[in-house]
């Protein structure tokens, strides 16, 4: 118990983060669907989202919304970094923006081939 | 099998990379400088409690207008993607057989709990959407996350009523005109305030009150729209793709 | 040198010019005596080739395929002629230097190419096959055999170290040890076997072919032109000698020497060509290319560590 | 208040933005109220964007300072701003540019869907934002805006081939982009600050193992983004398939925003440039190399993008290795437009003719409009002068070469070699007509942006020889003067002539009117020869579609090349004679593939020379040819260089191997021009060089020693090789190669009667070549026929030709009295005096071995039998004997006194070599021997005169008879057909039995295997693009981990 509540939070939050995008890259090399591999994406996608959540931590942070919780002479001290959560939402949107127009790619490619195997997409070659 | 090995040793090192950062990393103990900043000016240049809507909707507003962007133009993608192939014109991949499914309804009606629980929550999702939005300058909250709440309303809507109508040009015009008075609002910052997209051209108003940090409630309704409608109309492009005018 | 007497001038080389062909015309009736002889008959009588001329000259078919073959025996002639003025004929004589100040050793070399360039030509437009077969064999054996020449031209220019064919002549008097054939045997040697080749007699005679008539370029000449190229050939032939002599012999101081020297020059010539059949032309070339450019290539080594400080 | 709308937000740089994003946001809903509402409001935006970008880029040119822009009120850091400076301003407006003339090209398409219109927009607002963005985080959207409108405008065709290539390229731009949000994540950890100015003025603070890894990803993951090899499959898939506007796009305008981000980020990144450089190194030499193999178009464009993009990766690199970021502006800008205009015109001009098979392009063949786009675009895209591309690539050379970096030298050229070659291939198939091919009709208004592009390309490659302070305005002439005579290309054939005549010769006086010495001479040779030569062009009467302007060009690229006073005018001049001289040998009946071959040695040529001129730069830092001497060590090295270089363009041994075709299948009027004219530049080139570097007591006589074998070696085999053709014009062809190798031999003596014999024999080669060439261009006219052993007899029906043709032969010979023989005299005493004992033998055998061609010619073509068909044939035309009777009576003159010649040529030498020319009267005379020229022909005329006289004479008592052709020894009756009777086909069988064992085609057995290891190595090299998207995305993973290994990253 002790060992892990040494481990500061935001780092169990990276290593899941990158572990996450570890597991998205996988996918998206390994799956032949190309529907798996949005999945792939997503994940990875995810991850670093995670990621750049923990770096924004402050240790024993709390939300940087200043009002009556979080007085404006101690806001310096007790909040989180606004800028990583401004930047994950962001990247959130244009993570979701990706995934949509990658699917309709795969739906397109569904309908004029009938298949969502990458493998069978060879035909441009050298 | 060979391919996959290698694709796992290359894994396998890139989780040497990682590991690498991981091992490197420390926590912080104190803000940036950046979040030093925001921290401390961020209330009184901006009026926003919020620092995270201080720092999406000004100071960093570019991003976001860029955000909107990113959104604007996944859904014109996928709608231009997932466009009606005409009839008329042959396109060479598309087979017989696809036709006959495209013509026939092949969405199942959805139980009647389900159609019933959502005309009884779409008001208020919708409704709860506005409020997130509204109030994104005070609490958690905002533009996006009001957006993507009245876009699950409409997902509600399309699961329960797979038939049901929704406008093309309701949405078209709200997303375009939402999103010109977006640009519009940037440009009365440069006008009327020290720069683009400065929320500062409305009075700061009483902080804390719902009224107040200038445009930023404003921007946050046009973003509200936008990203709802789009979020709605991309949904609505994935039901069935082959509706609709354009 | 400008001021040359161009008359007394000609007049002197048409002496040295009637003396040269009335020889020639004598060694050619020489050559076949001796050929006959060895063959076991009796041969022609020294007055043949003269009344060949004669008779040749005065005979009344006259036929032309063109101008050009018109033309072609008088540069054949001319030829010759041009490349006896170019020598000096005897040593120590003015009279018979001839125009040798025009030009040296380099101009007499290609001003040869001279008659056969013209009779090539006017046995081209003759239309005759057989002419443009033994033009083309003749042509290309006269590239192979001017490697091993050429090459020992240079030795004995590295030698003498002068182009000038008086000069070589000069360097060479003195007794018959400073002939180029006691100094430079090598150079020597290449150019008598280039010699065989230049001569036209077997084992190289096959782009005459004397025996099979009608072969050759002067196939489809006759009458007069017959009788000019006739006279060209005792006379080019005595030219040839004339130069060897003088490049490798040490020259001549009067006319008893220089007939003495060129006819057994040319007797080489005749006694390999009497002892060997008949090559085919690449055989020709190709016998050229190995032992002959060898020993030129032999003689410039030679020449370049001996005589070159 | 609306004032300040324009002054303070439309007019400003903010305004691209605020104009692109209005209009897109608008675009929709105009498109409901009216259609072509939305289409003009579209082309409004863009136009917009296009004049904001200019306007403020000349107020900053003209001295304005850069605009900040500054958004929310709020300073940076804490606020994110733009940039607009000059290498901003540049950028965009070069982008901005690109996109219009992309979106008028790709309206039909466009118009169809107003998304794609808005798409479109928000693209083009997507690079500009990454250009001009200095947040890092701000960065990633706009890379983002501009990938999502990417593949959503990919898709718009949605063909199976297209969407499939869609999806890889997706695949692998967002693992990349998922890279660089992570980097950027992690500079933001130990930064503390997004704003790539505060982040790079506290760039102390980005390190360590996370400062590496987080560099690494953003630095990879961008350079991912301009497709290196091997990652980058998914990027030639889409160039391959998308539509040509778009990917004409992707090409020039998405790859010039991640380029800038690129450089942006490059302060940062000083750990990393090697790798970088070694990236665009590879990638530039390595898509060229695989291009060879590649014969769908828009997947050879896509190559090629990828080389251009590799090569200014690699300038960027090296530049800033180099501390020489002041010459950003001319090299990565110059490469930068270059690529931009042509490469998007060349995706245009795809996308017109719509052959994807690099074969089917004879389409285009009698379209000369859409060939002279082709041309230029391809041209402008190697780098050939005078466009953009051309000044980048010198100033880049120069510099590499002053900072000793010949590897990369050798790399640039040999990849450029490479590029010209598969590019120009595609260029023939273009100019090569094949009846089966139907003619495409064309819409005039989709040429417009390629027309505009190729224009964009002449005038900014005017405008940065105006910034390298090249004296344009006469160096321009020969391009000038070609357009003049394009503007009257429609008239009938004879009457173009004229024009070209006096335009060069006024242009060719004034240029050349101060030259001295021997400027002086060679301009008469060059321009006088030239003009005369060209006279006999009107004998044709056809169109000759571009055949006058170009020759225009090739004559003034002459002469600006004789005012040279800079190598950088020199190199100038002699790209744009390669240039012009290659495209008229295309106009040649079977011109197009001897044309390639031509070019390519060509341009290998120009390459040996440009190399040499960079190592005398870095040596001196002067760009002077008279400076040439005063490279210090280099000396030996710049010598070779320039030899070699000039060696090959005269058709050297070895190198030989594209002259017989080029001359062979030229236009047989241009070809006279091509051996009698434009081999003399090469002496020229030759002259010059041995003149300033060759004679000098400091460089070892090695080279020269060499360069006289490589001569006399180019002579022999030139000469043999001639021995044994059939073809009329390819033995005239190799007679001139083996005729150039006695100049090269009589140049490589560096002494002054070797020069004076090279330049002998170089007036003299101009005559009888000349002569020669125009005869034969006569006997092809009248016979139709280029065999040898298909003529004879024409001495009947051509006896002045005839004439003409065996005084040229004559004095080509070197039998006397004729002007060959003084050449060869004094070659030869030059040689002896020099010692080349061995050299002099091999030339005395290669001119004992040009008799027999030479007499081939005369003997097969004039005597012999005439064949029945050629009965009625008449003279050559007029036209064509007068310029050879010009030559006949200077051959004559000269010929009996050669003293008005060689004065002169010794004058002109004197300054460099002392004279030794001793005149005894009229006799020349040397250490071994003496000429007396005017007594010769005296001679020879008194001893002709004697014979001849002589037979006239006897001929008296002839009744001199004409016989019938058959009227030989057969006894007059026919044997046969003349063609049996002729003896001519393979002429010399017994010398080919006996020597012809020297003449296999070895060189040109060599460089086919050159080209097929090319192209296997570039088979080789391409097999990772499988057109598997996962392959290519583990490729990007793959490069991840390798510049982590490569920069040390397991040390860190």
């Amino acid at each position: 118990m002790s060992i892990i509540a040494d481990i500061p939070v935001s780092l169990i939050v990276l290593c899941s983060g990158l572990g996450l995008i570890l597991i998205g890259l996988w996918g998206m090399l390994t799956q032949r669907n190309m529907i798996r591999m949005i999945v792939g994406f997503s994940l990875t996608d995810t991850g670093i989202h995670m990621v750049m959540v923990s770096i924004g931590y402050v240790t024993g942070g709390t939300a940087p919304i200043i009002n009556d919780a979080v007085p404006m002479a101690e806001a310096a001290s007790r909040i989180v970094d606004p800028v990583p959560s401004a930047l994950v939402l962001t990247a959130i949107v244009i993570g979701l923006g990706v995934t949509a127009v990658m699917l309709s790619f795969a739906v397109r490619i569904y309908k004029a081939r009938k298949t969502l195997m990458i493998d069978e997409c060879t035909e441009s070659k050298w | 099998m060979i391919k996959r090995l290698f694709i796992f040793m290359m894994l396998l090192l890139l989780a040497l990379i990682f590991f690498k950062l991981a091992s490197n990393y420390t926590e912080n103990t104190q803000l940036s400088k950046l979040g030093q900043y925001y921290a401390e000016k961020g209330p009184q240049e901006l009026g926003a409690p919020n620092l995270v809507t201080a720092v999406v909707v000004t100071y960093r507003g570019l991003d976001t207008l860029g955000e909107v962007t990113v959104l604007f133009i996944s859904a014109a993608g996928v709608g231009l993607l997932l466009r009606r192939t005409r009839r008329k014109q042959d396109d060479e991949d598309l087979e017989q057989g696809d036709r006959a499914e495209e013509t026939a309804g092949v969405h199942k009606p959805a139980s009647e709990i389900v159609e019933t629980a959502t005309e009884l929550l779409l008001p208020m999702v919708i409704l709860f959407g506005i409020y997130v939005f509204l109030n994104g300058h005070l609490s958690p909250g905002g533009g996006f996350q009001g957006g993507a709440i009245i876009a699950s309303g409409t997902m509600f809507l399309l699961l329960a009523l797979p038939e049901s109508h929704i406008s093309r040009l309701l949405i078209a015009t709200i997303e375009s005109l939402s999103g010109f008075s977006y640009v519009v609002v940037g440009v009365l910052g440069v006008i009327l305030a020290g720069g683009f997209l400065d929320n500062r051209i409305m009075d700061l108003g009483t902080y804390g009150s719902l009224f107040s940090a200038g445009a930023i409630p404003l921007i946050y309704v046009f973003v509200g729209l936008k990203v709802g409608f789009e979020l709605s109309a991309v949904l609505d492009r994935f039901r069935k793709e082959d509706t609709g005018p354009l | 040198m400008t001021d040359i007497d161009w008359l007394s001038k000609a007049a002197y080389f048409s002496l040295t010019l009637l003396i040269v062909t009335f020889y020639g015309l004598l060694v050619t009736a020489f050559i076949y005596r001796l050929i006959a002889k060895v063959q076991g008959r009796i041969g022609i009588p020294y007055r043949q080739p003269f009344i060949n001329i004669l008779k040749n000259i005065f005979k009344r078919t006259a036929i032309s395929h063109g101008v050009m073959f018109y033309l072609g025996p008088v540069f054949r002639l001319a030829g010759g002629i041009g490349t006896l003025a170019f020598i000096p004929v005897i040593y120590g004589s003015e009279m018979f230097s001839n125009f040798s100040m025009a030009g040296d050793l380099f101009l007499v070399i290609y001003f040869m190419f001279f008659g056969q360039l013209g009779m090539a030509l006017g046995a081209g437009e003759s239309g005759h096959p057989y002419s443009a077969i033994g033009i083309a064999r003749g042509l290309s054996q006269m590239t192979a055999y001017e490697v091993p020449f050429v090459l020992a031209v240079i030795a004995i220019v590295i030698q003498y170290d002068t182009l000038s064919l008086t000069e070589i002549v000069a360097a060479q008097q003195g007794g018959w040890q400073n002939w180029t054939l006691f100094t430079n045997w090598l150079a020597v040697l290449a150019a008598m076997l280039a010699f065989l080749g230049m001569t036209g007699y077997s084992p190289f005679d096959i782009f005459l072919a004397p025996q099979e008539i009608p072969i050759g370029p002067p196939t489809e000449f006759h009458s007069a032109y017959l009788s000019m190229l006739q006279t060209n050939r005792a006379l080019f032939g005595a030219t040839k000698l004339i130069l060897f002599m003088n490049l490798f012999f040490g020259g001549a101081t009067g006319w008893i020497e220089l007939m003495i020297k060129t006819l057994l020059i040319y007797l080489v010539a005749i006694i390999v060509g009497v002892a060997f059949p008949r090559f085919r032309v690449e055989q020709a070339i190709r016998f050229f290319f190995k032992i002959p450019t060898l020993i030129g290539i032999m003689a410039i080594v030679y020449a370049q560590m001996v005589f070159v400080s | 208040m609306v004032s300040t709308l324009i002054n303070d937000v439309l007019l400003q740089p903010l305004g691209i933005y605020v104009i692109a994003l209005g209009a897109g946001f608008l675009v929709p809903l105009f498109n409901r109220a009216h259609r072509g509402s939305a289409i003009l409001v579209f082309l409004a935006a863009l136009a917009a964007m296009v004049a904001i970008s200019g306007i403020n880029l000349i107020a900053i040119m003209n001295g304005a300072a850069p605009v900040d822009i500054e958004t929310a009120g709020i300073a940076p850091p804490f606020s994110i701003n733009l940039r607009f400076g000059l290498y901003e301003g540049g950028f965009v407006l070069a982008v901005n540019t690109a996109a219009i003339l992309a979106a008028l090209h790709l309206l039909p398409l466009l118009k169809q869907h107003a998304s794609a219109l808005l798409l479109y927009l928000i693209l083009v607002m997507g690079i500009n934002g990454m250009i001009m963005t200095r947040d890092l985080f701000n960065l990633f959207i706009f890379i983002e805006i501009t990938s999502i409108a990417t593949y959503a405008l990919i898709g718009i065709e949605r063909t199976g081939s297209v969407l499939a290539a869609g999806f890889k390229y997706i695949i692998a731009t967002s693992i990349a982009s998922s890279f660089f949000l992570l980097g950027t994540i992690f500079i933001y950890y130990q930064a503390g600050t997004l704003n790539i100015d505060d982040i790079i003025a506290h760039r102390h603070l980005v390190q360590g193992p996370v400062g590496f890894i987080a560099c690494l990803f953003v630095l990879t993951s961008l350079l991912i983004e301009l497709k290196p090899y091997p990652a980058n499959g998914w990027g030639l898939d889409v160039y391959e398939t998308a539509p040509s506007g778009i990917a004409s796009l992707i090409s020039v305008g998405v790859s010039a925003g991640v380029f800038f981000a690129v450089y942006k980020i490059l302060p940062l990144m000083a750990d990393y440039m090697n790798s970088i450089a070694l990236i665009g190194g590879i990638t530039f030499l390595v898509s060229n190399v695989i291009g060879l193999k590649q014969i769908n178009v828009k997947r050879l464009l896509g190559y090629s993008s990828i080389g251009q993009m590799g090569l200014l990766t690699l300038a960027l690199a090296l530049l800033l290795q180099l501390d020489a970021s002041s010459l950003l502006p001319l090299i990565v800008g110059g490469l930068f437009i270059n690529h931009l205009l042509a490469k998007a015109g060349l995706f245009w001009l795809a996308g017109i003719i719509n052959r994807s098979d690099i074969h089917d392009w004879s389409a285009i063949a009698q379209r000369p409009g859409l060939l002279f786009l082709l041309g230029t675009l391809i041209a402008a895209l190697i780098g050939l002068p005078p466009f953009p591309g051309f000044w980048a690539k010198w100033q880049l050379v120069m510099l590499l070469a002053d900072g000793g970096e010949y590897a990369w030298i050798s790399l640039l050229l040999v990849g450029s070699l490479l590029e010209a070659a598969y590019l120009f291939r595609w260029f023939s198939h273009a100019r090569a007509a094949d009846e089966n091919h139907a003619n495409i009709s064309v819409n005039f208004w989709q040429t417009t942006p390629v027309f505009i592009a190729a224009l964009l390309l002449f005038g900014t490659g005017y405008g940065m020889s105006t910034v390298m302070h090249f004296n344009a305005t006469y160096m321009f002439l020969p391009i000038v003067a070609g357009f003049v005579l394009l503007l009257i290309d429609g008239v009938h054939g004879r009457l173009k002539d004229l024009p070209m005549l006096v335009i060069v010769a006024a242009g060719g006086y004034w240029l050349t009117r101060d030259l001295e010495g021997i400027n002086r001479l060679f301009s008469y040779l060059l321009i006088g020869g030239g003009l005369l030569v060209s006279i006999a062009a009107m004998y044709r009467n056809d169109a000759r579609k571009g055949f006058y302007p170009l020759l225009a060009i090739l004559l003034l690229s002459l002469a600006t090349l004789l005012h040279s006073k800079t190598s950088l005018e020199f190199f100038f001049s002699w790209e744009l004679m390669t240039l012009s001289s290659y495209l008229l040998v295309t106009l040649g009946r079977e011109g197009v593939k001897p044309g390639l071959r031509y070019l390519l040695f060509s341009l290998g040529s120009a390459y040996f020379i440009f190399t040499g001129f960079a190592v005398h730069y870095a040596a001196t830092g002067s760009i002077e040819i008279a400076s040439l001497g005063a490279s210090g060590d280099t000396m030996g090295l710049v010598f070779s260089l320039l030899a070699i270089g000039f060696v090959i363009k005269m058709g050297g041994f070895g190198v030989h191997v594209w002259l017989p075709d080029a001359y062979a299948e030229s236009n047989d009027d241009f070809t006279a021009i091509l051996s009698a004219v434009i081999s003399k530049a090469g002496v020229f080139g030759l002259i010059i060089v041995a003149a300033n570097l060759g004679v000098r007591s400091d460089i070892g006589l090695d080279p020269a020693y060499v360069l006289g074998w490589i001569g006399i070696l180019t002579a022999t085999f030139g000469a043999l090789m001639a021995v044994f053709q059939e073809d009329i014009k390819r033995l005239v062809a190799y007679s001139s190669m083996g005729q150039l190798g006695y100049i090269v031999t009589g140049i490589a003596l560096m002494s002054h009667l070797g020069w004076v014999s090279a330049l002998y024999m170089t007036v003299n080669h101009f005559l009888f070549k000349g002569i020669l060439f125009l005869s034969i261009a006569g006997i092809i006219l009248r016979t139709n026929e280029r065999l040898m052993y298909k003529m004879g007899g024409l001495i009947k029906n051509m006896p002045v030709t005839f004439v003409f043709t065996m005084i040229a032969i004559i004095a080509m010979s070197g039998v006397p009295p004729l002007t060959g023989f003084g050449g060869k005299w004094m070659l030869f005493n030059a040689l002896m005096d020099k010692g080349w004992h061995w050299i002099a033998a091999l030339a005395f055998f290669s001119s004992a071995v040009a008799f027999l061609y030479m007499f081939r010619l005369l003997q097969t073509v004039f005597l012999g039998q005439r064949k029945l068909e050629h009965r009625e044939l008449r003279e050559a035309p007029i036209i064509l004997l007068v310029p050879q009777f010009v030559m006949i009576v200077a051959i004559m003159i000269i010929s009996a006194y050669p003293k008005l010649l060689l004065d002169p040529l010794s004058v002109a030498i004197d300054p460099w070599l002392a004279n030794t020319l001793v005149w005894n009267g009229a006799a020349l005379q040397t250490h071994y021997g003496y000429w007396n020229a005017p007594m010769i022909m005296m001679v020879v005329g008194g001893v002709w005169m004697v014979p001849l006289i002589l037979l006239l004479l006897m001929s008296l008592t002839f009744r001199i008879q004409k016989v019938e052709q058959f009227n030989i020894v057969y006894a007059a009756e026919r044997p046969n057909r003349p063609e049996d009777t002729h003896f001519a086909y393979n002429f010399f069988a017994h010398y080919d039995r006996a020597l012809g064992f020297l003449v296999r085609p070895r060189a040109t057995a060599f460089w086919n295997t050159v080209v097929e290891w090319s192209h296997t190595l570039g088979s080789t090299l391409r097999v990772f693009y499988n057109g598997n998207g996962q392959t290519y995305a583990l490729f990007i993973l793959i490069y991840f981990v390798a510049m982590f290994l490569l920069n040390g990253g397991l040390g860190q």
